[in-house]
């Protein structure tokens, strides 16, 4: 069973790797976005971490609508409500539980990453961070939520197959053409993001 | 850079605007610029927001005649929902909000969330969506039009139609009109410099420009070697006429970038109005200047905007703000 | 850079200033642009002049409450001798003229071969130069101190007087009062690239800074590793401070060189205004944005003007040109 | 004796040598000033063989007149009415005979400097064109006007020797020390009109 501490090393997790991969992030965006993305999630992980920081233990489905939040009131640009919306919804999906079986997680996820394609209007082969995430919640379904390190290895994939894709949203879509042949960065934190998840399992 | 460090930049000139003008009300914290006067009584306020880095756009232009408030995000990144509620809340007369929003997927989510919040503490809340860039295709290919010149249409003249007293409704409908009649086109001849990045967004060398640009400092849709301005004239307003097809006068706006020295930006007013000529096409009135920038970028974008009588009598009407002022 | 030719800058942004502001007369050919309801019976005309490459200076300030005609000349070259007779001709009431020089040899003596031609045609000539910048030291070892950012207060307060009827020793003597009255100290981030040159006028290091700039893409007097906005602050607040210690409140400009944009620009303000806070100097009045540029170069300059409660008056006055407009 | 057809010859040579050399003064320009003496002067010259193209033989003081007045009214900057002052000095000096001795041309440019001193307030070692005139001036006089040659080379040198001067008239003034090591632009581009003279006398 996962419980709230798992979820906050998660958070933790998340935040560290997005310091880490910050200028890297920027400038995956420099190239078909806006050179914002890393100091965009910097931002809001610092803030999200300093909230659980001030915040008692809580319910797994607390800590990440609280991480949601803090996301959606620090982050702006596209990815603050769509990784927002993600954290929010699989938050809310896990209810008031103090602790929640894998699977349930994978099932939650589920309806996370399917906010973020309702929110934001995209599908697979957009170029978006759904390419990274969808594969992920695929892999973790069929592992009946056992294997976060499959859902890591198919977000990096997923984010890896992102290179040859023309965008159709976001703002690599202005590009066009010229969109083709970068990784997209939404796509590459989001594999940030589920490697941080299969982290806080390795530290379990 | 001319800065202290990158994460201090739009907390440090929110601080220098309030120091600037004393006939707005600053909140440096929560990040939202107010007309000192706001809420106006009998009055409908606008509500735009947006990435820092075009200024003046958006705080340049609070004032009577134009915004109510406005909502400055980090550069080049769309600010978020409660800046936009907390603006709402304080410019509210109780006739209504109206949220003016460049199509960008950030600020299109972020102003979303926003009306949600605000509507749910009782404010009347309208949307603008503002989509002039002709260099992207409206396709399912892509995330739409961006919003770029045109914004400073639409706040200059649904903010009149405001300022007279008229319901939401009507400000909405006019703004919505203003924006349907107004198209963009834009020309990198450098990239921008980003706080956060320190270093270009892109390489350009000197001898080549891009294309169609918006105003994050992305590439265009095409890279090609350097044009003279009678060049990028014909091609940027060609751009836009094929799509507008103008049926009577325009509003011209000759944007510069931000780092296009007004002398050459001014010798490329003479050329887009050249062209305008050769081409049939009356014009109103003439802007030129630096209203919706890049940072550091060099470049120009043409936008236009069919005017009937009533646009034109809104347009001239008074304004008083940093970056746009006049008849008060 | 967005031009056709470097011969033909000059003539094309005149002919974009023509077609922006109907509210000018410009002559192309003879380079002078002219307030259109001039000459203004029972007012004192002021003209003034210098390189192009300054803008908005000096055309942009050209109307009621502020210059009769401005002369521009070659891209940071001063213009030639006729193009002071004729705006002085066309701008006389026959209440006389007054010549504002910005202190740099060529415009020394052009303006002073116009004003010998000017009076010989029967206009009365009065002249004042501006000579602001602390950054050279006025000995016999150089040319005197440059005409740079003093411009701006000059021609404002002493244009408000010429609107009000004062007569031409009044307005010379507050246009002097104001030169004494005022101090710059200007910093270069990056240098300007001149059409004629076609590359930067000197190589900056992107980490490195010039100190004690003019404004024409000259280097200055000392190169730094590159200082945050809280630094250059201190420097040039305290080099102004150093030479004027004001004892009232102080009118404050912060200038942008062409290329910085509005963003870094009012957060350096911010930096100006805890200076002048730490020293105890109270402002009275502050104005932020690119009036006296030097092309796309990067960078900002400090002036601050010592104003008593004429030249405050004066200032306040409404005033209608392209770049500064208030109260009209 | 020199006609006008030698002072047209002159104005002529100078022309080419600035058109030839513009973008050198410009360069000299741009490390101690603004960067625009070349095309200052290209301008200008390119308007003095205009004007005289359209104007009768005339005599040699009203040949430099000319040139003298459409450098003040084309040329602008510190070096248009510098030059153009040198010039209608010069002309004025030489009256309106219609063939003028080698030693009316030394006085006369002797005077023609002298108002150069005089307008601009300089002197001998301030890093101006007066560095070069002067001992231009010298050596005619020195060879009773016959010498252009000696002329054109003392003009060379005193160009050259404004390197290690420190500048204390005009923009390089601006710069203190840092003017020290640069050739002056307007040195430089009086030695090219004496050498212009002399090359005039050559085609004679
Ligand atoms: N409509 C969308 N649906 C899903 N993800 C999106 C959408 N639009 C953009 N993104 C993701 O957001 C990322 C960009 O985030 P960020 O740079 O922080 O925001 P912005 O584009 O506003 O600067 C893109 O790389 C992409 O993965
Ligand atoms: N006071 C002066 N007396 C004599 N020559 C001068 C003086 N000031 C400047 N000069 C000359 O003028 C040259 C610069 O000419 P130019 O570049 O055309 O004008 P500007 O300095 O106005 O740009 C300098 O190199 C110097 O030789
Ligand atoms: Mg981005
Ligand atoms: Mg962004
Ligand atoms: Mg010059
Ligand atoms: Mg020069």
């Amino acid at each position: 069973m996962l419980d709230a501490e798992f979820f906050r090393r998660w958070m933790t997790g998340a935040a560290a790797a997005v310091d880490r991969e910050a200028d890297r992030l920027t400038e995956l965006d420099s190239a078909i976005g806006d050179a914002d993305h890393g100091a965009n999630l910097q931002r809001g992980f610092a803030a999200v971490v300093k909230a659980l920081e001030g915040e008692p233990a809580g319910t797994p489905g607390a800590v990440l609508t609280l991480a949601g939040r803090q996301l959606i009131s620090t982050v702006g640009g596209a990815s603050g409500p769509l990784y927002g919306t993600l954290l929010r919804r699989t938050g809310k999906a896990l209810g008031d539980a103090a602790e929640v079986a894998p699977v349930q997680l994978a099932e939650a996820l589920r309806a996370g990453v399917a906010a973020v394609a309702q929110l934001g209007g995209a599908k697979a082969g957009d170029k978006t961070m759904l390419d990274a995430l969808e594969p992920a919640v695929e892999a973790l379904a069929e592992s009946l939520g056992e294997s976060f390190a499959a859902a890591a290895e198919a977000a990096d994939q997923g984010a890896l197959a992102t290179v040859p894709m023309q965008a159709r949203k976001g703002r690599a879509s202005y590009l066009g053409e010229r969109s083709i042949g970068h990784q997209d960065p939404g796509a590459t934190s989001s594999a940030l993001l589920i490697a941080a998840l299969a982290g806080a399992e390795g530290a379990r | 850079m001319l800065i202290n460090v990158p994460e201090s930049v739009v907390a440090d000139a929110l601080r220098g605007i309030a120091a600037a003008h004393p006939e707005l009300t600053v909140d440096v914290e929560n990040r939202v610029v107010v007309r000192r006067d706001a809420p106006v009584a009998g009055q409908v306020a606008l509500v735009s927001g947006g990435g820092s880095g075009h200024e003046p756009l958006h705080a340049g232009f609070v004032g009577p005649g134009m915004l109510a408030a406005a909502c400055p995000g980090e550069v080049f990144t769309s600010p978020v929902p409660q800046q936009m509620v907390r603006a709402a809340a304080a410019v509210d007369s109780g006739r209504g909000v109206l949220f003016v929003v460049k199509n960008y997927t950030g600020d299109v989510l972020n102003f979303e969330m926003a009306a949600e919040l605000a509507e749910d503490e009782g404010v009347q809340v309208a949307k603008v969506l503002v989509d002039d860039d002709v260099a992207v295709s409206d396709s399912t290919y892509t995330a739409g039009r961006r919003g770029t010149g045109a914004t400073l249409f639409v706040e200059k003249i649904a903010g009149a139609a405001a300022e007279e007293g008229a319901p939401l409704e009507r400000v909405e409908a006019i703004a919505r009109r203003v924006n349907a009649s107004a198209r963009s086109f834009g020309v990198a001849l450098s990239a921008c410099t980003t706080p956060a990045k320190g270093s270009p967004t892109f390489d350009l060398p000197p001898g080549e420009l891009e294309l169609g640009i918006g105003i994050h400092g992305e590439p265009g849709r095409e890279r090609r070697p350097m044009m003279t301005s009678r060049e990028i004239a014909d091609f940027a307003v060609d751009a836009v006429l094929e799509d507008l097809k103008p049926s009577g006068p325009v509003l011209v706006l000759v944007n510069g970038m931000g780092a296009t020295p007004l002398l050459e930006l001014y010798g490329f007013n003479a050329e887009v109005q050249r062209v305008l000529g050769e081409r049939g096409v009356a014009v109103a009135r003439t802007l030129v200047g630096n209203y919706v920038t890049s940072l550091d970028m060099a470049g120009c974008s043409v936008t236009l905007c069919q005017a009937d009588e009533e646009l034109l009598r809104l347009w001239d009407a008074p304004v008083r703000t940093a970056a746009l002022r006049w008849g008060m």
